[in-house]
């Protein structure tokens, strides 16, 4: 069902935890599946040093946030803006079609970091 | 599954080597059907009539009243909307932890025939009060349905009383006995009962084959017609090799019952005692009192089921968050919600059912599993 | 069934090895729910998946378009019932030689819920006229069915022009296909069907297994309502044994089809020729042009099939009388009345139906039992 | 689902045939399943010194006939009066339920050829 990047994220997740000097910070909550996400980015330049999250709720939302946290960094914030959660999907080898939206919550989130940075 | 800690007997069970044998004929030689005339065919007949008396003998029925089905979803569909098309009543109850396969043809006889439905409360224990049945019913009450235990937490419930106070109004009774008969015995010479629903695959039978118990005397509609299979109450060329295959699991379960009984509380409360010592904030859902002994449901707040159903499948331990019918959906357990548990304490919850092949060696591994990957995943979670 | 002819293929089919092949790891280490999450119960699923996918191209269809049932009985009726119920119009029409499993659903639909029911006559060939079915047609008709070829008499209808008539008049249209696919190919992409059903055991697959085909965009309301197996159209934990072989069966019937027709019909002709040099005043029931290959229906006066059926069996050769499932009632078959027989007529009707077992010689040797019987038993009737 | 008796006189059946001479003589047919019965009785100082019969039906009917063509031989015409359906049916180690009725037509169609006689 999950391929098997999907699965190594999930069970080996990159960048998890708190950025206790964040530059941008946001959290969001998928309503229907009740999945919830935290970011935190250190950004220097327009450009994203490091990304680190917690996330509660299926495999492919742990996965999605720990592959984001590597492809975001170094990027200049404007890619990030960009950043669409089929890339995300792509990075970890596709998700399953009922969990998408696990890619669109990190998205989500991410943006918002990005701004309130 | 060579190494897996299987832990989802609620959800199937694997055939037993014995019922793999008692089909097996019926797959080859014995292929005739048992409609047919002729000598081969007979044969066919009589052994499908002896299956049929086991299991009536098995549960205290007449082997008349007995119909083989193909699984308790058509048992349950077969006697909701039976009974309540039969007859010119216009009520129905049900509760709120039913399975939904009894739920979904209540909601369409309200939605589509113009009865009214009324879904009972239970307990923060998981269990419905014999007076809350009472209160809901009505001079015109068609039908009664309630599980005897139920396949998510596992909690009982009161089947007798309920049934005695339904037998006094002359209400038909639909008892879902789907994962009660694996460990309680059941009688229906003595039990209030009017119709009851089995499956095989349920208790170590194949997938594909189920009964319903009709008590003689009460009016049914059949929802399969055409040839006169099962005394015309459901038509349809027999699934010998279901049947036979089923007869044996339920003969096999109704001899080993005390003892599987007594060996699945003595397991379930080990995992439970490894689980509790290594798991803080561990919540148990529903009566562990008035319970299966081998289901387990519990809370783990801030560990999503999602995640660990599939960390703990990595790990080598199946097990599942609720029914596996509904596993592949977004919504938290209609049971678990009916508790009064949050949305979010619904989706933090984990189903463990022990059965047969399960040992007590496995449920230390198993909690040892569950609670490194729990703590793994809490670790993981926003505060 | 060692020495035994077996000529009742119609009944019913013995498993082929390579579909109890098919079968076996389903009823041993596959076991998993394949509703359950993880991987073991995925590969079960993604398993069905395969079977599905394959059941489809067999039959032009897509995926999503089958559905998975417990045989035949339940593919009519849920094809029957399940469009007939999900629309307002009230009209139905059927032809007089269907089998109960259309016929009965039809008379319940008329006798309890208020729809009127055309029953629409056939010829004396056993054919029904496009034409009759089109003048039967009203602004209202909800649903017409009409079998691909008959179970008794094995005659052929005009299928493609009744559903172009129908496709014309945006009428949903049903076939009862389950004789039919042994010998003819079925192509859903072109063919103006709407709904199919299929029965896994009259082709060589289990008893107990089944699929209704329901083409995209038809209104349509579920029989069995439950957990959201087969994208909620067919609630139930699926049989997953039994899904398996019926792939398998239909695979190997649709690949073997064109040479199966041909030996059949060889066979066929010679047992034809062989029991019309024994037997005078022999008549084959039904046109025998537009037939199955290996289907026959004779009449032989002074001779009640009923005793014949016996002194065949006695003499190692089965057979029957008609459809297996009416094989124990009194009545004389509706069908052969369909055609114009009197009842004494269709009394002494003997039904030959052949398959992948039979051979040349036993051909011979069944002619020479038949010829035989219904001599001796000629010889001790009234005048 | 039939007993070795009656397949025996289904398969052998005894005294078919007709009676040229016959003293009494009936027939007679089940409306319902259309098995039909013909009798002809040889009966001399108020006994049966013969009997003989056609049928055409179902193997029971046949067998039945059979049996009753031994039974009543050498019988008092009031003892073939009362025989009963019953006797028929354990005479030939019962019939199933379903075609009782085939002893019945026997017995009917007994007792018409004994008062024609
Ligand atoms: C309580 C209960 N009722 C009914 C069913 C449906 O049974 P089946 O899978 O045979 O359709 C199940 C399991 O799926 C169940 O647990
Ligand atoms: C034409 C036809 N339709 C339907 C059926 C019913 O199929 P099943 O035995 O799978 O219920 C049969 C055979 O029994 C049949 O011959
Ligand atoms: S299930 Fe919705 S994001 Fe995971
Ligand atoms: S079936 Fe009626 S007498 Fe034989």
């Amino acid at each position: 069902m999950f391929s098997e990047t999907l699965l190594d994220h999930f069970q080996h997740p990159r960048n998890a935890g708190e950025l206790p000097d964040a530059d941008g910070e946001a959290t969001g909550e998928n309503p229907v599946c009740g999945d919830r996400l935290h970011i935190w980015l250190r950004m220097t330049d327009g450009h994203i040093r490091e990304m680190r999250w917690r996330a509660e709720g299926c495999a492919p939302v742990i996965a999605a946030a720990s592959v984001t946290s590597e492809m975001v960094r170094g990027m200049d914030i404007d890619a990030v803006r960009r950043l669409r959660a089929e890339s995300i999907a792509d990075a970890l080898g596709g998700i399953p079609k009922r969990k998408e939206h696990a890619a669109a919550l990190v998205v989500m989130v991410l943006r918002r970091a990005v701004v309130t940075g | 599954m060579p190494d897996l800690i299987y832990l989802d007997h609620a959800a199937t069970t694997r055939l037993r080597p014995e019922v793999r044998a008692a089909m097996a004929p019926f797959l080859d030689d014995l292929y005739a059907n048992p409609s047919s005339v002729y000598r081969v065919a007979q044969t066919v007949r009589s052994k499908l009539d002896v299956a049929r008396d086991a299991v009536a003998r098995a549960l205290g029925a007449s082997p008349s009243e007995i119909i083989f089905t193909s699984g308790a979803t058509e048992s349950n569909n077969a006697a909701i909307k039976g009974v309540a098309l039969a007859g010119q009543r216009r009520h129905l109850v049900t509760t709120a932890i039913e399975h939904h396969s009894v739920l979904h043809p209540m909601e369409e006889l309200a939605a589509r025939w113009g009865f009214d439905l009324t879904v009972v409360a239970v307990g923060a224990d998981g269990r419905v009060a014999p007076a809350a049945i009472e209160s809901a019913l009505r001079p015109d009450t068609a039908l009664v349905s309630v599980m005897w235990a139920n396949n998510e937490i596992g909690t009982l419930q009161p089947i007798e009383e309920i049934g005695e106070i339904l037998r006094a109004r002359r209400i038909p009774f639909h008892v879902d006995a789907v994962q009660a008969v694996n460990y309680l015995p059941i009688n229906l010479a003595t039990a209030p009962i009017d119709l009851l629903s089995l499956s095989a695959h349920k208790i170590y039978g194949p997938k594909g084959s189920g009964l319903l118990y009709i008590r003689r005397g009460t009016s049914f509609f059949p929802l399969l017609t055409g040839g006169g299979q099962e005394r015309n109450r459901r038509a349809g060329t027999e699934n010998v090799a279901g049947i036979m295959g089923f007869a044996e699991a339920l003969g096999l379960c109704s001899s080993d019952r005390p003892v599987a009984a007594a060996r699945a509380r003595r397991l379930r409360d080990r995992l439970l005692e490894e689980l509790q010592s290594r798991i803080r904030d561990l919540r148990v859902n529903g009566s562990l009192h008035d319970r299966l002994p081998n289901n387990l449901n519990v809370t783990i707040p801030g560990c999503h089921s999602e995640s660990l159903l599939v960390a703990l499948d990595l790990a080598g331990v199946v097990a599942s968050s609720g029914s596996a019918c509904t596993s592949g959906s977004l919504d938290p357990s209609h049971v678990l919600l009916a508790l009064g548990l949050s949305e979010s304490e619904a989706r933090s919850s984990l189903r463990l059912t022990l059965g047969r092949e399960n040992t007590e060696t496995e449920m230390v591994r198993a909690a040892e599993t569950i609670a490194g990957a729990a703590s793994r995943l809490r670790r993981l979670a926003p505060v």
